[in-house]
């Protein structure tokens, strides 16, 4: 269209705010997550890439890594994902409590996920299997450790949040701030189902 | 001062902010933009400087340089460049001016300048994000910086650090310079991320009223394909120095044979970012290209959509061509092929743009201020580049051009001859608004004029190496025989690069003696459209006094029956005569 | 003296060229009609007194032929150039007759194995020569490459080919000489810093030179296929420039 | 704020289902069926689940579709990524 025709469409931008229609904060997240499943691709992408482009053996990752302890761990990660959703829908009610419980129980979860992690990463180690030890454990080391980061991150945003609540910042509608960091929160449970799947299972 | 309208978040106060939160930790996207101004053009700086080393080697290999004997023994014995010395050189200075110098001159200024000026929005949409994306740059660059200077030198894998040169210091000796640069890359990426969610977003939602989609200028346009761009592409190479990084400290075997790992993956990687990247430091000239000539030319932008529609064509075809730099990589040669058809097309939407570019001057009335002397000269050297792409993109020549000389032309054609050209047109174009001190015109074209004869006789003569068989990144020449013949053009070239080295000296001091005492600048002395020139110069912090209305497109240039020849954004048009569409 | 092609003595050479000046000749049409169309606009839409720009915005009509045009040309230039391409570098196509030899590049030498006698890589007749191939005129080959370090770009100027060699890869290359004579023979992938120097050179007989070289070959060669052997052995290249330069 | 005019869906459904398919994933593992449809019916189930959280608990299901086309935008390109390079790898 050409600049006079737009001239007499509509003045006064009803599309000013928005052409998304999104609260800003939140897109921006949107955006930045957008990003974050490039960054992930590189990752997980070159994995698939060694794994299964190139002619190189891999050991059966049962054999290397405990599923059942990860299996556990997943549905403790999925579990703090239902109680960030809880805090969300705690806070458009107003539901100041409800809002600080749930926040508290993701917090745990978070924290609970980590160490786990933590754990079975001392207990490899201890078994030798290093991120030296052949494709399979520098590539392993390299997701679930990002992953891990992102969760170490989400649970110290989450403290900074919980605490906020506490101080009853997100009473009154404004709880923008719980919806943008629940969505990173979810992303990265997302990105660790995907993993979960691909680098313990298959 | 009132409050900006409710449509926009943040509002004007009287400013009491101190001096360290105005100036140095600022979360003014104007402050932020000239911060980015003054940090790459010193790193254009060092990057100059490093290219006169390599100049000074391949002119007259093995002499001691000019000043080459303060140089500490290690790294240039005797003043004399050293092998190890002159790819380091190489680079780095690819490193610089490609990461430190090129991108953040194209985004970090004028991306963090001009959109929420010219959107008509008083800051970005996340200010605090904005002012760390500048400041994990000063990490970044020093971090870059010290690399020069460590145990066991500076990185000497080329600025595509292949791997495995790059991957175990077995290879060239290089540990502690090849980490740094993996890291400072990081933290580049970690900046360059902040930087495009923000302007991504802020386009998105913070334009003003009326400054529909259609309406933006084709610079905001530029900017924000770019972000896009940078938010799908920086984060693949992230992780893929991040992998380089763990190859090199903790034992991984990503890209080491030895322990099953995959060279090319590297270089699939680092292109699958790296061709969106040349767009990157393409797309932001060709939008600044297009304000200053329909500014330039008092004519509306010729085929508007057309112009935007191929940038989001040049955008989504660049990220299925990556292949086209590993045609001889013992890829496979039907994807090659695949590879080439794609390279090919892309040229299409690029003659779109530059026969837009000829439309809009068509019938113009063409005025030669500095700064469309420095677009027009974008214009005329992108085609000498892009036209030197269509021979690589040819798998066969290529076979023959590859990592030679015609390569390197290639490069500076398109990044200094457009990329840095454009640059310079829009500081000449926006310095007023910056800084509200013009520019000394006379030294100005002293400036474009010098530049644009140097630059060409320092890089029209490396197509002609590169036919004769020249590679890239050796230290020396003279060892082959059928390459000493062509020595003479070598040392032209030379000369030609000192002086076009000088030529950037009077704009340097141009910049200095104007921020010295340079004429005031009045609001608007181009005579634009644009909202930045509505209101002062330099604008207030939150810009705008009342959220501005937009009544039409940015390129409204004697428009028949107007008063005069440009009609501000914020004005309505005049009524259209009769007979006229 | 020459400032453009060395002289072209490869099968594929001449017609890589021709591809070249079928590019050059459209892009340099192109390069002096836009540029040209550029000056006349310059001149004469300069700014002058009593002229102001005449308002358009864009045709339709000129945006088509502008796209379709050089979308013409370039998937033309996409079609000629296809099929050259894989001549020369799919190995599916490749003469089946041709002579085998190994090509291992190494910072920052060339090491090539010959057949030997009965014709066949690996066995152990096999000979090695370094930083220099021996080829017979009008002859096929296939040069087996590969790389035990770092990757590096086998480039033999006057044959026109550019082929990498990538440690963990052997890849095969086709050439075919057609002039006899000595050529250099460069690396052109960055390999470290005795880059500029890994020059080799590929030596063009006539079938009874040739003989004559292989007889000579004989006991000359076997101490030094022992050397290269031992080389060989080494797993991480002698850091002849890597850790010396420090 | 659109997000919160919609009625909130049944979290704790959702979660169940996750559950459920999680424990199923395991099973599939210890079940040793063919390897093919092992890894075809986890690879089904992992993106199940993983729909599942985008849908409801990052609540695209309820966001303007313009949203979800930007959220999508970078799967095509990752396909390509992989894909390509697996390609690449084939050498001549
Ligand atoms: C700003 C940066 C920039 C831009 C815009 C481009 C644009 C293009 N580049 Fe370039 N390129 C680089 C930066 C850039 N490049 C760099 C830095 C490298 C080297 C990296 C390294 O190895 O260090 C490189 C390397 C490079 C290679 C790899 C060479 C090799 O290593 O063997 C190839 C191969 O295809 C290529 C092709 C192209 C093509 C086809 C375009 C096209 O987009 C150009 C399109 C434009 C035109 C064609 C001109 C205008 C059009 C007309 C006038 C219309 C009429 C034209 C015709 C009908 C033909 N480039
Ligand atoms: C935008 C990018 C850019 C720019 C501007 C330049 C500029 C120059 N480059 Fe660059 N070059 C590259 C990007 C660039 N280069 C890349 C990516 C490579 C490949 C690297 C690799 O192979 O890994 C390369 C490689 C390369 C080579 C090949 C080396 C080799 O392969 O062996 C050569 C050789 O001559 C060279 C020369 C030059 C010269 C003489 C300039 C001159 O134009 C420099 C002129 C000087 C300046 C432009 C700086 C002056 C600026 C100021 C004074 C600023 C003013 C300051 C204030 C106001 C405070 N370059
Ligand atoms: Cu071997 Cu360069
Ligand atoms: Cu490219």
């Amino acid at each position: 269209m050409t600049a006079h025709a737009a001239a007499h469409g509509m003045v006064g931008g009803e599309r000013a705010q928005g052409a998304v229609g999104v609260h800003t904060q939140k897109l921006g997240m949107w955006v930045f997550l957008v990003s974050e499943v490039m960054f992930f691709t590189a990752l997980i992408g070159s994995y698939i890439i060694l794994r299964w482009g190139t002619g190189a053996e891999w050991p059966e990752p049962r054999t290397v890594l405990a599923i059942p302890v990860t299996a556990v761990n997943t549905f403790i990660l999925i579990c703090s994902s239902v109680s960030m959703v809880k805090a969300y829908a705690a806070a458009v009610k107003d539901d100041q409590a409800g809002l600080k419980r749930w926040l508290l129980a993701t917090v745990v979860g978070g924290a609970t996920f980590v160490s786990v992690q933590a754990f079975e990463y001392h207990h490899l180690v201890e078994k030798g299997f290093l991120p030296g030890s052949g494709l399979f454990g520098a590539t392993f080391y390299t997701m679930t450790g990002f992953h891990g980061f992102h969760v170490t991150c989400g649970v110290l945003s989450m403290i900074w949040v919980t605490i906020r609540a506490f101080r009853g910042k997100y009473a009154g509608g404004k709880f923008q701030g719980i919806e943008t960091i629940g969505l990173y929160w979810h992303f990265v449970d997302l990105v660790w189902i995907i993993l979960f799947t691909i680098v313990y299972l298959i | 001062m009132t409050a900006a309208g409710t449509a926009l978040p943040g509002h004007l106060h009287v400013d009491d902010r101190s001096f360290v939160r105005k100036y140095v930790f600022s979360t003014d996207h104007k402050i932020i933009g000239i911060q980015f101004l003054f940090l790459s053009l010193f790193f254009l700086l060092v990057g100059g400087l490093l290219a006169m080393g390599i100049r000074w080697q391949l002119g007259f290999p093995g002499q001691p340089m000019p000043l080459g004997g303060w140089l500490p023994e290690g790294v240039a014995p005797g003043g004399v460049v050293s092998p190890k010395t002159y790819i380091g050189l190489v680079t780095m200075h690819g490193t610089f001016m490609i990461f430190f110098a090129v991108m953040p001159l194209l985004v970090g200024v004028f991306a963090n300048y001009l959109i929420p000026l010219k959107i008509g929005a008083p800051d970005m949409a996340f200010p605090r994000l904005n002012m760390w994306s500048f400041w994990l740059m000063i990490p970044s660059g020093l971090l870059m910086l010290a690399s020069l200077f460590v145990l066991g030198g500076m990185s000497v894998a080329g600025w595509t650090v292949y791997a495995p040169l790059s991957n175990s210091p077995d290879y060239t000796g290089v540990h502690l310079g090849q980490q740094l640069w993996c890291l400072s890359i990081v933290i580049f990426g970690a900046s360059s991320l902040l930087g495009s969610v923000n302007y991504i977003t802020t386009v998105i939602n913070l334009r003003a009223p009326g400054m529909t989609w259609f309406r933006l200028p084709l610079s905001v346009w530029a900017l924000f394909i770019t972000a896009v761009l940078a938010i799908l592409a920086v984060p693949v190479l992230a992780g893929a120095v991040i992998m380089l990084f763990f190859d090199q400290t903790i034992g991984t075997h990503f890209y080491l044979p030895a322990g099953g790992g995959q060279p090319l993956m590297w270089q699939h990687l680092f292109w699958f970012f790296g061709h969106p990247e040349v767009y990157i430091l393409i797309l932001p000239a060709m939008g600044i290209a297009s304000d200053v000539i329909a500014n330039g030319a008092r004519k509306p932008i010729f085929g508007y959509a057309s112009m935007v529609w191929a940038m989001i064509g040049i955008a989504f075809l660049g990220f299925i061509v990556w292949g086209h730099h590993m045609f001889q990589s013992g890829m496979n040669p039907t994807l090659a092929s695949a590879f080439m058809v794609s390279t090919i097309v892309i040229a299409v939407p690029s003659a779109i743009k530059v026969f837009n570019w000829l439309g809009t001057m068509w019938r113009g009335s063409i005025h030669f201020t500095t700064p469309m002397l420095n677009a027009i000269a974008f214009v005329s050297m992108f085609i000498i580049g892009g036209l030197s792409g269509i021979f690589m993109a040819s798998t066969p020549v290529d076979m023959y051009i590859h990592g030679t000389y015609f390569i390197v032309a290639h490069i500076h054609y398109v990044l200094f001859g457009g990329s840095l050209f454009a640059v310079y047109a829009g500081i000449y174009f926006w310095f007023p608004k910056m800084f509200g001190k013009q520019l000394d015109e006379r030294l100005g074209k002293v400036h474009f004029a010098l530049t644009f004869v140097f630059y060409n006789l320092t890089f029209f003569p490396m197509h002609i190496l590169g036919l004769g068989g020249e590679m890239r990144r050796i230290y020396d020449p003279t060892v082959y025989e059928y390459l000493r013949p062509m020595q003479p053009i070598n040392v032209f070239i030379s000369v030609s690069a000192f002086a076009l080295f000088l030529a950037q000296l009077v704009f340097a001091w141009n910049i200095v003696r104007t921020l010295a005492r340079g004429k005031k600048a009045d609001i608007n002395p181009w005579r634009d459209c644009g909202l930045e020139w509505t209101v002062p110069s330099p604008p207030p912090h939150g810009n705008f006094e009342t959220t501005p209305t937009v009544y039409h497109g940015p390129y409204e240039f004697s428009v028949p029956g107007a008063a005069q020849d440009y009609l501000p954004v914020n004005q309505p048009l005049p009524p259209v005569p009769e007979g006229r569409r | 003296m020459h400032w453009w092609f060395p002289g072209n003595a490869s099968s594929v050479g001449g017609k890589v060229d021709s591809l070249f000046y079928v590019i050059l000749y459209i892009t340099g049409a192109v390069f002096v009609l836009v540029e040209a169309t550029l000056v006349v606009f310059l001149v004469r839409y300069r700014k002058r007194s009593g002229r102001t720009a005449t308002y358009v915005e864009g045709s339709t009509r000129a945006e088509i032929i502008w796209t379709a045009i050089p979308a013409l040309i370039l998937v033309t230039l996409a079609l000629v150039s296809q099929p050259l391409w894989s001549k020369i570098k799919d190995a599916d196509t490749y003469p089946r007759d041709a002579a085998h030899l190994g090509l291992e590049a190494k910072q920052f030498e060339w090491h090539v194995t010959y057949p030997g006698p009965d014709g066949k890589l690996g066995t152990d007749d096999d000979f090695l020569k370094r930083d220099s191939i021996h080829l017979v005129v009008n002859r096929d080959y296939v040069l087996e490459l590969t790389a035990r370090d770092v990757v590096h770009s086998l480039f033999i100027p006057a044959f026109r080919l550019k082929q990498d060699l990538v440690p963990g890869m052997t890849i095969r290359m086709w050439i075919r000489p057609t002039r006899t004579g000595t050529f250099e023979m460069a690396c052109s992938e960055l390999c470290g810093l005795g880059h500029y120097r890994m020059r080799g050179v590929v030596v063009v007989h006539t079938p009874q030179e040739y003989a004559a070289w292989l007889v000579s070959q004989g006991e000359a060669s076997a101490a030094d296929s022992a050397a290269a052997s031992a080389a060989t052995a080494v797993p991480t290249p002698p850091p002849t420039d890597g850790k010396g330069a420090q | 704020m659109e997000t919160a005019e919609h009625k909130a869906p049944n979290y704790i459904a959702v979660w169940a289902a996750l559950a459920v398919l999680t424990v199923v994933e395991v099973a599939v593992v210890y079940l040793h069926l063919p390897r093919r449809l092992t890894v075809v019916s986890l690879v089904f189930l992992a993106l199940w689940k993983a729909m599942l959280v985008a849908l409801y608990f990052m609540h695209l299901r309820f966001e303007p579709k313009r949203l979800l086309y930007v959220v999508l935008a970078p799967l095509p390109l990752a396909v390509i990524l992989v894909v390509g390079v697996m390609h690449g790898f084939r050498g001549p």
